[in-house]
């Protein structure tokens, strides 16, 4: 652990101030090999504390082995953006990228609130940089409101934080881990446990892009490098949803449990339902996958708000979510190299033009839509499964009214990239197969997911949502 | 068993002639022999033939499959309380839908010529004959209900019209019949097979290209229907317990008021206006209804 | 039947992909022909337990799953009827060769595949969860198959409504799986004995009715159906509307198997929207112009007939008759099987001559006799035996049914009593309206002379034929031989929920059927005859040929037929409060001395699909659209969200309302 | 001691909530430094970690009171505006909200039944905090919002001076947050967003929506 963060601030610096591509790009692989020295390790370790604030837990290793799939594959498309498409230069952006994904790591494995919560700040940091790699005004604009609105939520969370720590009484001589406050919160005054949550759920949305603070996520995801993007709508998502799901272990159990999930139900129904009204009215094609995350994440958050078996699926949906919209944010890169836009209105016989990248765009509309063998299937099902279990009709019949209003908006305006249409102009270029190829796999975990219905995944996420 | 058949069969040849004949007497004209319209059939076919260029080998077949098909549903209908050739729960439906056949070949092979008169009769006729098909699955109904069977041969063997109440229904159900009939064979009221313009036929524009043998077939399988129908009739009115000598008496009977009857009938009653036909023929269905509703009083389903 | 086996194989099209398309046809082929005879393996050895395969061989040894009588039956059918269609393909995606792209091709041929193995995964899956995944999985690839030409602006508008409208259907589905579950602690179909002996029947038994009615096309559920059978390629609508839709039956009678009581209610909810989907889509049928949509609303009125059957069935069960119940249900599998048989047959001819003529609008078709006349007997043939004429199959299940109405008269009460004969007259009627469509359908669009010239037009290749000539020959042996297929599927009618001694019921029935063997066999005799007598007749006398007889108007032109619109328009007169044809024209001006070019276009509309699908979503989608004010671009009001969302929660929290 | 500092703080927010000119927003925000490294050094002397105390204490004096103003007057310095000509909602319904925000953060404080933390403490900090979101809401120019946000962070460095008296770390990390906020927002602000707001075209900075 330590010699990871080691290695890492290292590799970091020198990045920083290399221009030779080459160089980089190797110090990237040590990068990536650095990372997955620790995947292994913190798997092999499992349940085991590092540094008094890291535990490789089950939701630290699922959440670090999607990170060095995603973050290995948004190096190979950083590398040929930043080579072929991006007159930007190479230090910044990916010491940018290897920060982030290094803080990222911090904010999984961490077993204490405020040492989750610095790392949180630590991204927002690092992702700053990124969201203005293009230095054009949009990019200034997007950067500044995710900075001044993530901040916002940042001191929220930060509140949360201040209240839960005055259920810690001055004289118990225990830190803002999580096992202690669990302790500590069956004894907890209500009203405390309450505000905290709510603050801090306010808060973290910002990062998990959830109602209510989803707003800036969107203009990051849609300024940013595609690679980037890739990487803020699964494994920043991915840290939000840590950092929740901690909350809520916090919280639950306790006369507040049914409350807390209450509160993520609201918000999840309420993201669902505004991811719809974007999905059919916007005609950018960043744009819809960011509003997809939204909605994905409103359904993640219905599933741990219902609890019990759905919990599971929220695991489910995050991992196939995880590899699908990484794909397609990917895709959309050689979606742009083809038709020189991110407009839908001006893309059309993608089919025709580049059949590998159509693929992708195919799969991945399917597979985000839930449709099987997508992994989403599985985590929709169960998640309905538990909803009508619960008898909860009034969340159910609208959770799916609405939700297939998205899937029409996603499915519809992510296919008509694929078919014929009269005025559209090609620029000429073609894509790389091999991206494609990266990305067709990515899909083909999210559909090795519905598959994968025991074995090491299962015991993970069992694991993690003891 | 095959008397009925024959019977038919020499009922048919008789029966426009018959017709025919007292629509000559009723306008005052001597007319002709009964036999001439049989003769016209034999003398067709001795006839050379003129087909369409546009037509295909489907309308040279077409009538040869409408004859067969009314030759084929006459196997069913049995006579004299006695068997018909085949008997089977359920061979009234083969009944209707045979017939049903030989009118779907007609119509096609009307739309075959690719005349806009031809269409035109094509679409009156498909359209006569869906509406008339429900009141003979009503009749049928009716009848299978109160005597709990389901062949033309045991229907006609249990369904008595004397000795019980079911003479108004018989009665009823002649009435129907004799009106399928005159919509199954294109007669008055709802076609004049006599008429000169062809916008307002309806079989008879159907086969304005037919000629020679076929034409003579399309003829014949008229002749047949009537016979048919003439003995569904028999079956209907007449004890089925009388002795067979009766019955072919009877049989005699009812040809011959069914044709003097369609003769009066044909001689002074004008045809319906085109837009009247198809609320004329749903009165058929209510007919049918009419016949249910007096069957459940029957066996007292209603008190 | 081994499940590793069938989904392992099924990847096998995934090739295509890097193999030139000339390959792709007999990969698809070939794969097929083994997902068929895994699957039809795994029916035989359910029959007569011998085991083809060593069930430990393969990767899971434990997704060994014994098919019974119902999942028999359909898989046969599934199994015909894809590889038939997929023959056919070869045909009719020649010209396609040119235009499509490899990749595009490759995805509809593994689509084929994976609509075959989905189907015979719905049929034998009784879990909830694989049942409900391989129905999905069934939904995408006919999605992906219908999508082929979604080059179309429309074929793409309809594709994506159809799946939309699916995954309605299987909310539904899955609604009552998770019903059933939450009582019994089983999800999927092992449930809903122990639900339906537990619980009130009626509830579950609608929830899923509409799931699986949205599939099968059961009015009003249908507004997909009549759109995207055209909009597919023929082979493709051949499946989906042999088999495919029968996938919503599957379920329905898998439903309808484990009711134990309300039967009276059931039956007569069956009957009634039965008989409102028989009217209706042969209604809709006559009205249209367009050959597919012909077919695919006559789908829907095929449906509606299985229905009636089902409904019987029902009504049987209530009044302890068994001969209702027994002929009811098996009229239903029987003539699932039939349309199984005409449907692809006829979809096949239809895109045989959309293939030669690439138009499907009968206003511009006619005349097609003389260039195709192959396809042309073919399609009369079909046409028959749809319309249930004897001696060809449709006729059989038809005469069921009715038997089952006509034998079970006697001894009803009142209120049966009216049932079974409003059914039996409304049947009757269903029967000429069938006619009505199917006659236009043939005399419009094949026979008559040319509306538009035919120089190019040519005859289906034999690749086309062939399934074709299979499937009349089936037509014919099911009219001829009724009770050697009424005997083969005896098993999967036995599933039911009969009452009494169902060979008590089965011997007059099957009586019935040898006698009809036998007048069908004279019937062709009688034709054989008749033909030859006039044959000889006619060999000593001038046979000549000449122009149509046009009652002295001689100058006699194509136009001047009858076209679809003008043969359905007496029937829309009557049907006008149920029928809506759309006209679009300008009207001359007065004193317009010299008129302008004008046009005149005539459409029809399905009112259901206005009133229970189009309106509705469209309303919604608009109010969803026009809720999209939030992303104003103002970081005040984002960070007023958050504000007015923590405020939200603290009232709802004192007010206890969370 | 400490209730006339809050008090004091209280009418700075007030003020805050009102004010149109630039200048004054510094001052204000320059007040509240003060302000807090007083109540900062109150409310930490009875601590026993001398060293923590100093660092709280030098860093509430150097960044909020001195650094953070400097730079505020230094970004208005290039800017021609100094005043807010458009405000979202009028100064007499932000200082009604204001008011109506005091009253929650009363009842709320209330709510939450006060244990060890004191209760004027409490509703100052929430106050402050609520203020600081109103500040957001109720402008359209990124300079106000700027200022919400540096309230709004005081509100919390309040709380936490209020929990964390006894618990340093909690402090600390507040105090990160702080510097956090004021190197990247107040750096990104300088360096690039305040040379662009003198073109009155890129004012509201609102091009990205749907």
């Amino acid at each position: 652990m330590l010699y990871f963060f080691i290695i890492s601030t290292v590799l970091i610096v020198v990045m920083a101030f290399t221009r030779n591509a080459l160089f980089s790009k190797v110090l990237s692989l040590l990068f990536v090999a650095n990372l997955s020295f620790l995947v292994v390790h913190a798997f092999c370790k499992k349940g085991a504390t590092e540094l008094v604030y890291f535990t490789f837990d089950g939701v630290g290793v699922i959440m670090l082995g999607l990170m060095l799939v995603v973050a290995a594959a948004a190096y190979v498309h950083s590398y040929y953006y930043l080579t072929h498409e991006s007159d930007r230069g190479i230090p910044l952006y990916i010491a940018g990228l290897t920060g982030l994904l290094t803080s990222l790591v911090g904010v999984y494995l961490s077993n204490n609130l405020i040492v989750l919560w610095v790392f949180l700040e630590a991204t927002t940091l690092t992702v700053s940089v990124l969201i203005y790699h293009h230095r054009s005004t949009h990019a200034l604009e997007a950067t500044w409101k995710y900075v001044f609105v993530s901040s916002i939520g940042i001191a929220l969370a930060y509140m949360g934080i201040l209240f839960l720590g005055a259920i810690v009484s001055p004289s118990d001589d225990i830190t803002l881990s999580f096992s202690s406050l669990e302790a500590l919160a069956a004894n907890a005054n209500p009203a405390y446990l309450r505000i905290a949550f709510l603050f801090a759920l306010v808060g973290f949305s910002t990062k998990m892009e959830l109602f209510p603070m989803h707003t800036v996520g969107i203009d990051a995801n849609t300024i940013a490098p595609p690679p980037i993007s890739a990487v803020i709508s699964t494994l920043m998502v991915n840290s939000g949803f840590v950092a929740i799901y901690r909350l809520l272990d916090i919280v639950d159990g306790t006369v507040v449990g049914q409350w807390a999930s209450n509160v993520l139900i609201f918000s999840g129904i309420l993201s669902v339902l505004i991811a719809a009204t974007y999905l059919l009215k916007s005609n950018n094609l960043k744009r819809m996958l960011a509003y997809s995350t939204l909605e994905n994440m409103g359904l993640v958050a219905i599933a741990l708000g219902i609890g019990g078996v759905a919990r599971y699926a929220a695991f489910v949906h995050i991992i196939a979510h995880t590899f699908l919209k990484s794909a397609l944010f990917f895709q959309v890169r050689q979606v742009h190299t083809t038709f020189g836009t991110y407009d839908l209105a001006k893309m059309g016989g993608y089919l025709r033009t580049y059949s590998a990248g159509a693929m992708v765009v195919l799969l991945g509309a399917i597979g985000i839509a839930a449709f099987p063998p997508s992994g989403l299937f599985v985590s929709e099902l169960l998640i309905f499964k538990s909803l009508l279990l619960e008898q909860r009709w009034t969340i159910f019949v609208v959770t799916v009214l609405v939700l297939l209003f998205c899937i029409y908006a996603i499915v519809q305006k992510l296919l008509l990239i694929l078919y014929a249409k009269e005025t559209v102009a090609v620029t000429g270029v073609r894509p790389s197969v091999y991206l494609s190829i990266i990305q067709l796999l990515l899909v083909g975990f999210s559909f090795v997911v519905f598959f994968a219905r025991d074995g090491l995944v299962l015991s993970l996420i069992n694991d993690a949502i003891k | 068993m095959m008397v009925g058949y024959l019977l038919m069969l020499i009922s048919s040849i008789f029966f426009l002639g018959i017709v025919n004949r007292i629509k000559s007497i009723a306008s005052g004209r001597k007319g002709s022999s009964v036999l001439q319209p049989f003769r016209d059939v034999l003398k067709l076919f001795k006839k050379g033939a003129v087909y369409s260029e546009t037509s295909s080998l489907l309308f040279r077949v077409a009538p040869t499959v409408a004859i067969v098909a009314v030759l084929t549903s006459m196997l069913v209908v049995p006579f004299a309380g006695g068997n018909a050739v085949f008997s089977f729960s359920g061979d009234f439906v083969f009944f209707a839908y045979m017939l049903a056949l030989g009118r779907f070949t007609m119509i096609i092979a009307a739309l075959d010529t690719g005349s806009s008169f031809e269409g035109m009769g094509a679409n009156r006729e498909t359209l006569y004959g869906l509406l008339v098909e429900p009141a003979f699955f009503v009749m049928m109904g009716v009848l299978a209900m109160i005597t709990g069977l389901t062949s033309f041969t045991e229907i006609f063997k249990a369904f008595n019209t004397i000795g019980d109440y079911s003479l108004l229904l018989g009665l009823l159900f002649s009435y129907l019949v004799i009106l399928i009939a005159m919509v199954e064979n294109s007669r008055l009221p709802v076609d004049d097979p006599k008429t000169h313009l062809e916008l307002t036929m309806v079989h008879e524009v159907m086969i304005l290209d037919n000629s020679g043998f076929d034409l003579g077939l399309i003829h014949l399988t008229t002749f047949l229907k009537f016979g048919l129908y003439s003995m569904i009739l028999t079956n209907l009115l007449v004890p089925p317990t009388w002795a067979i000598g009766y019955q072919v008496v009877c049989f005699t009977a009812v040809v011959a008021v069914f044709s003097v009857l369609v003769g009066l009938l044909e001689s002074f009653r004008a045809r319906n206006k085109m837009g009247k036909n198809p609320p004329y023929l749903l009165t058929l269905t209510a007919l049918g209804l009419l016949g249910l509703i007096v069957a459940l009083l029957i066996i007292q389903k209603i008190a | 039947m081994n499940i590793s086996f069938l989904l392992s194989a099924a990847f096998l099209p995934l090739f295509s992909f890097i193999l030139p398309k000339g390959r792709h046809f007999a990969i698809t082929i070939t794969t097929q022909l083994l997902v068929a005879f895994i699957s039809i393996a795994g029916v035989f050895t359910a029959y007569s337990g011998v085991s083809l395969f060593d069930s430990h061989f393969g990767i899971g040894g434990d997704l060994n799953i014994v098919p019974d009588a119902i999942s028999g039956f359909f898989i046969l059918i599934i199994n015909l009827v894809c590889l038939l269609t997929t023959a056919y393909s070869q045909g009719y995606l020649a010209p396609y060769f040119s235009t499509k792209g490899k990749t595009e091709m490759a995805l509809h041929a593994l689509s084929l595949v994976w609509l075959q193995v989905s189907m015979i995964l719905v049929v034998t899956l009784k879990d909830g969860f694989g049942f409900l995944a391989s129905w999905e999985a069934m939904t995408i690839s006919s999605f992906i198959l219908v999508m082929f030409e979604a080059n179309k602006r429309e074929t793409f508008k309809v594709g994506i409504s159809y799946l939309m409208q699916m995954h309605v259907g299987f909310f539904f589905i899955l609604a009552g799986f998770v019903m059933a579950y939450g009582k019994t602690k089983v999800f999927g179909f092992e449930a809903l004995t122990e639900y339906f002996a537990l619980n009130s029947n009626v509830p579950l038994f609608l929830i899923f009715f509409v799931g699986f009615g949205l599939k099968a096309g059961f009015v009003p559920l249908h507004t997909w159906l009549p759109n995207a059978h055209p909009a597919a390629p023929s082979h493709v609508s051949a499946v989906m509307s042999g088999v495919m839709i029968k996938m919503g039956l599957y379920g329905l009678v898998r439903v309808l198997c484990s009711i134990q009581s309300s039967f009276f209610e059931i039956g007569i909810i069956l009957l009634s929207v039965s008989l409102l989907t028989s009217i209706w889509g042969v209604v809709s049928a006559i009205v249209q112009k367009d050959l597919k949509k012909v077919l695919a609303y006559s789908s829907i009125e095929n449906i509606g007939i299985v229905g009636i059957g089902l409904g019987l069935g029902f009504l049987g069960i209530h009044t302890g008759f068994s001969s209702l119940s027994y002929c009811g249900f098996a009229g239903a599998i029987l003539h699932i099987l039939n349309h199984a048989i005409f449907k692809p047959l006829l979809f096949m001819g239809a895109g045989s001559v959309y293939a030669a003529t690439h138009t499907r609008n009968m206003n511009e078709l006619g005349g097609l006799s003389h260039k195709m006349p192959y396809t042309t007997t073919l399609f009369i043939i079909g046409s028959i035996s749809i319309c249930g004429l004897p001696p060809f199959n449709g006729f059989i299940s038809e005469l069921v049914i009715y038997l089952g109405m006509f034998q079970n008269l006697a001894g009803q009460s009142l209120r049966e009593i009216i049932m079974l004969i409003s059914s039996s007259m409304l049947l009757a009627l269903v029967g000429g309206l069938a006619i009505f469509a199917f006659s236009k359908a043939v005399g419009i669009a094949f026979l008559g002379a040319p509306r538009k010239p035919l120089d190019n037009v040519k005859e289906a290749g034999p690749w086309m034929l062939m399934p074709q000539l299979v499937l009349v020959l089936l037509i014919v042996l099911i009219g001829i031989f009724p009770k050697l297929f009424l005997n083969a599927i005896a098993p999967a009618i036995d599933m039911f929920p009969l009452v009494g001694n169902g060979q008590v019921a089965v011997e007059p029935m099957l009586a019935s059927l040898g006698e009809v063997s036998w007048i069908s066999l004279t019937f062709f005799l009688g034709i054989a005859v008749v033909l030859f007598i006039r044959s000889k007749a006619q060999q000593d006398v001038v046979i000549s040929q000449g122009p149509t007889w046009g009652c002295g108007y001689t100058a006699v032109g194509s136009e001047q037929q009858y076209t679809s619109t003008s043969y359905s328009d007496s029937f829309v007169s009557l049907a006008k409060p149920i029928v809506k044809v759309s006209k679009e024209f300008e009207p001359l001006e007065e004193c317009d001395f010299f008129p302008q070019q004008g046009s005149f276009k005539t459409g029809s509309n399905d009112l259901f699909e206005d009133m229970v699908t189009v309106h509705p979503t469209n309303r919604l989608a608009k109010l969803i659209k026009r809720a999209a004010i939030l992303q104003t671009g103002y970081v005040q009001h984002y960070v007023l969200y958050a504000l007015l969302f923590i405020l939200s929660i603290l009232v709802l929290t004192y007010f206890k309302l969370l | 001691m400490n209730i006339v500092i809050i008090v004091l703080f209280g009418v700075t927010l007030m003020y805050v909530s009102v004010a149109e000119r630039f200048d004054t927003y510094v001052k204000l925000v320059a007040i509240q430094g003060i302000l807090l490294f007083f109540l900062a050094f109150s409310e930490l002397s009875g601590s026993k970690d001398m060293a923590s105390l100093v660092f709280v204490v030098t860093e509430t004096l150097v960044f909020k009171a001195i650094a953070v103003p400097l730079l505020l007057r230094s970004i208005i310095k290039k800017m021609r505006v100094a005043k807010v000509h458009t405000k979202a909602l009028p100064a007499f319904y932000s200082l009604l909200l204001v008011l109506f925000a005091m009253g929650v953060s009363v009842v709320l404080a209330d709510m939450l039944k006060i244990g060890r933390i004191e209760k004027t403490f409490m509703i100052a900090a929430l106050f402050t905090v609520f203020t600081g979101l109103i500040l957001v809401i109720a402008h359209k120019k990124i300079f106000p919002h700027l200022v919400g946000f540096l309230v709004l962070e005081n509100g919390v460095f309040m709380f936490s001076l209020a929990v964390g008296s006894e618990m340093p770390f909690l402090v600390n990390s507040g105090i990160l947050l702080d510097l956090f906020a004021s190197v990247l927002i107040l750096g990104l602000f300088a360096s690039r967003i305040g040379k662009r707001l003198n073109d009155p075209n890129v004012e509201e900075l609102s091009t990205l929506k749907d």
